[in-house]
């Protein structure tokens, strides 16, 4: 199979699905050589990050780290998110083909980008280094 | 699980009758046909009546034909045959932008040798303008490749006005076959080609052989250097069973191809209405009715392809995003930018290539299952709001 | 009549084993290994099957393996695919005198594109000695090819001492092991070679289809341009059942590869040993014992090995004269002249290679027919006017 | 068949095959390429051959068409044998495969030959030119 059966459950079923009412940040990222699209959600108390939806257009490794990245955020600060990389997207989905590393790329970006928001709006934008990313594709 | 196989571009079951022609060419009639032995001659007569029967089938004699491994095979060595025995007469090769890549990235590699290639543009339907081919002609071109059926949309490209002008500007003339034989007519002379690549694997034959066209006079360089068979064309043991089989699938698809393409177009009308009636916003990419009869492809408005895919995948039918080869790949089809078609629509196409297996149930269980997976990733996209078109 | 194969070397039957193995891939797992869908992912899974049982066989790993069409295909890939890779580095190859046209041409081909290319020489045996291999070594030396076991002779190269040679000069070293495999041990590691050329026909496996092997981060340039096949080294649909058939090939003979070369050893030494006896004036070609367990080549004094070879197949006998792809050129065993053979008994020369179908009644067969055979050309012969040696 | 029905023919059952006692005429030929050798003995009374004899060294091709030209030679006079060309020999065999067609040149050499040895010791010699072949292989 092309896909892990963690890939391909997260594909089948993947959570979090839907625009957020209200978001306290909104990521919106996009892949120019693939032409996925992936726009993240998050709603944040006290720092911390209780709610995460994802709308994606792309292929089934970007619906799937959509679907898990969602999912890892829920729960974590804002220090904690922000350290979640593309590679650790990529282990929780049991691995990614080479060719579709770029996915969990584009889930981290999302989700960085995503309280990249919540902070300029809450006036705390991080520096450019610290949204740095790891691509092993 | 009920499995539906719409993939046929990418390969085609073997015909029953082709594997029993096959099968005593494998442990009883099993000779090197370049052995002088009774071994080595039933193995050459059998190749040699293969050789007619391909032959028979594109209207070519015997002697213009070699049996390559497969498309791809014939595609190098046709281009790259002529363009080195040519080198010295000029250095300029006409093609068009939605060639297979078989045929586009051996045109690359030439022109990193010093080659220069004119890609032709191509409409909105995919089609190559026969003026546009007459007026790339430079004195120093020596070889037109336009491809005749385009696997990926079907489209059917004017080969018979663009041979006329090859031979009046006495070009040589290649076509890769390799979609359209076996479901259109494909006659070389007729077409007035030089060079014709064709698949068995494509039309109910094995994989792993093929043939490339030659005509007569028409010098080419061969790829691998060896033995001499094939006339010197084409080294390496013959695979003997391999073109048995292919033999064979000339043979049954000269017998069927009329009635067979007139099912497969009822059949791909079926599933074209019913998709233009079930699912909202989606739209034909090839041309309306110049096109092979057994190819739709379609864009799905605010869905990815592949994600499509794996979706029916899951209800046990196959499509294609495009071409099998470039999946795996991140680029979206060549052939579909070429045609002008929007980068999401064309990231949101699915090819349905029927065969001579699927019937109207295959058709309607596809019809059954498509809109609801064509809604459930439209609730994932952030394009698709409305049933109106993509944002 | 009684048909007795004695050209195993040219090619063998397909051991119904891995007929059995195959069929399942022409009609019911027949999908293209490139596409993304069901069909596709089993006829992948079935691909990367085969191709651990190919590496483990030749001690190598999975993504070292590299199908092709055949063993002609593997010794152009390798080869050109080497050349070319390392033009920047150098222009040297050094080869033997003794290698298969698939080698030879290669090597003459790439003389005329600016490569220099030493032909070592033999000894009466056929053996190359690693010393002139050391020796031919110059700065600007990109590769060494030099076949493991010939296909006339059946004499095997001192693989192991070259292999050493290589690696302490650090050149690339590439072995045609296409008549060795599945007859004597060959492990690459052993060898020390970064590429090795194997073909399914050969050894009980379908026609059409080969291997190569190339060492982990030994770079090559593709012959065949076109999808993104086998990791981009050989472009072109996979020939599934072929390759599912070399699989299983290799699985068989490395199950009975010991056995069965026991029992060929001891059949054609009662044909060698049947044959001195019977006929006058007939010698051995080849290493007397550093030779495959399957091949046998003597020269008849006085008789030329055409009129030979046809006279035993009216007794439904085949057997070759050298390799089968040279048969119908008129030149002399290019083997037995770098080997020193006289040339009229190089003309003279027949090749026994043995294989697993074969009974000690099918040697004994042949010895009842042979001599009166000898005899009769002989009379014929202007040659052979005694019992003695020729003219 | 690699070969027609007729060179098989010959070369299972090949006439006026050996030596022959006290010939009025030897050719010997050879070819340099294939190794390939002829010995073609004639009587001659008369003017006319009554018999020929060969011993070859050679293929099928080689020894079908020695036995061939030796058939076809009998009972003409010399004027006419020098007429018979390596094709008239290939044809009497229903055709050769065009890389055996150069044995036919060798039958014709090898009786060219001959017939000149047999005017050589009867003090009458050809020229050059009349005895030049027609070679199609
Ligand atoms: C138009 C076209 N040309 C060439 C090829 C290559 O043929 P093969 O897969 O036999 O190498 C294909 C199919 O893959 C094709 O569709
Ligand atoms: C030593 C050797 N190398 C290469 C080849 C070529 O292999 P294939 O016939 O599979 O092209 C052969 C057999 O023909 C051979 O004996």
């Amino acid at each position: 199979m092309l896909y892990s059966e963690k890939v391909m459950e997260h594909f089948r079923n993947p959570r979090n699905v839907g625009q957020m009412e209200n978001p306290d940040g909104i990521g919106h990222v996009g892949n120019p050589i693939c032409g996925d699209i992936m726009e993240l959600y998050i709603k944040v108390e006290d720092g911390k990050i209780v709610d995460a939806r994802f709308q994606t257009f792309g292929c089934g490794a970007a619906i799937a780290t959509s679907s898990m990245v969602t999912e890892m955020v829920k729960g974590k600060d804002i220090e904690e998110a922000l350290r979640i990389s593309n590679k650790a997207v990529a282990e929780a989905l049991d691995g990614l083909p080479p060719v579709k590393m770029h996915c969990s790329v584009l889930a981290e970006q999302a989700l960085k980008s995503a309280i990249e928001d919540y902070l300029k709006k809450s006036g705390r934008a991080k520096t450019k280094e610290e949204t740095e990313v790891d691509d092993d594709g | 699980m009920r499995r539906v196989y719409l993939d046929n571009n990418a390969t085609t079951p073997v015909h029953p009758l082709v594997l029993e022609a096959m099968i005593p060419f494998f442990k009883e009639t099993f000779g090197n046909a370049s052995s002088v032995h009774y071994f080595g001659q039933q193995a050459k007569k059998a190749l040699e009546e293969s050789r007619e029967k391909v032959a028979a089938f594109i209207g070519a004699k015997a002697g213009e034909i070699v049996f390559t491994s497969g498309g791809t095979e014939s595609d190098n060595l046709a281009i790259k045959g002529v363009a080195y025995a040519n080198r010295a007469k000029g250095r300029h090769i006409i093609t068009s932008s939605i060639e297979h890549h078989a045929v586009l990235n051996v045109c690359k590699q030439l022109e990193k040798k010093g080659f220069e290639v004119t890609y032709l543009p191509v409409n909105r339907y995919g089609e190559v303008s026969p003026e546009s081919v007459e007026d790339a002609i430079r004195p120093d071109t020596i070889l037109i490749t336009v491809m005749h059926a385009n696997n990926e949309v079907g489209t059917l490209q004017p080969i018979d006005a663009i041979g006329k002008i090859a031979k009046a500007r006495q070009i040589l003339f290649h076509t890769d076959a390799v979609q359209s034989v076996g479901k259109v007519p494909v006659n070389v002379d007729s077409f007035n080609v030089d060079l014709l690549s064709l698949s068995s694997h494509k039309i109910y034959g094995p994989k792993g052989v093929g043939a490339l066209y030659v005509r007569r006079g028409t010098r080419i360089l061969p790829l691998f250097q060896g033995g001499h068979h094939e006339r010197r064309r084409r080294a390496g043991t013959e695979n003997v069973p391999g073109v048995v089989g292919l033999g064979r699938a000339c043979e049954l698809a000269a017998e069927n191809m009329d009635e067979e393409a007139g099912k497969l177009l009822a059949l791909m009308d079926r599933l074209q209405s019913g998709l233009e009636r079930k699912v909202e916003d989606v739209l034909l990419n090839g041309h309306p009715t110049k096109r092979l009869p057994n190819t739709l492809n379609m864009s799905f408005a605010g869905v990815e392809g592949e994600s499509l895919l794996l979706n029916l995948d899951m209800e046990g039918i196959a499509v294609s995003t495009g071409s099998a080869c470039t999946s795996g790949t991140l680029e979206p089809s060549h052939v579909l930018s070429a045609m002008g078609v929007d980068p999401q629509l064309a990231q949101g196409s699915l090819r349905f290539s029927l065969g001579r297996e699927n019937t109207e149930e295959d058709i309607d269980y596809v019809l059954a299952v498509i809109s609801d997976i064509v809604k459930r990733l439209r609730a994932i996209s952030p394009f698709y709001k409305s049933s109106s078109s993509p944002s």
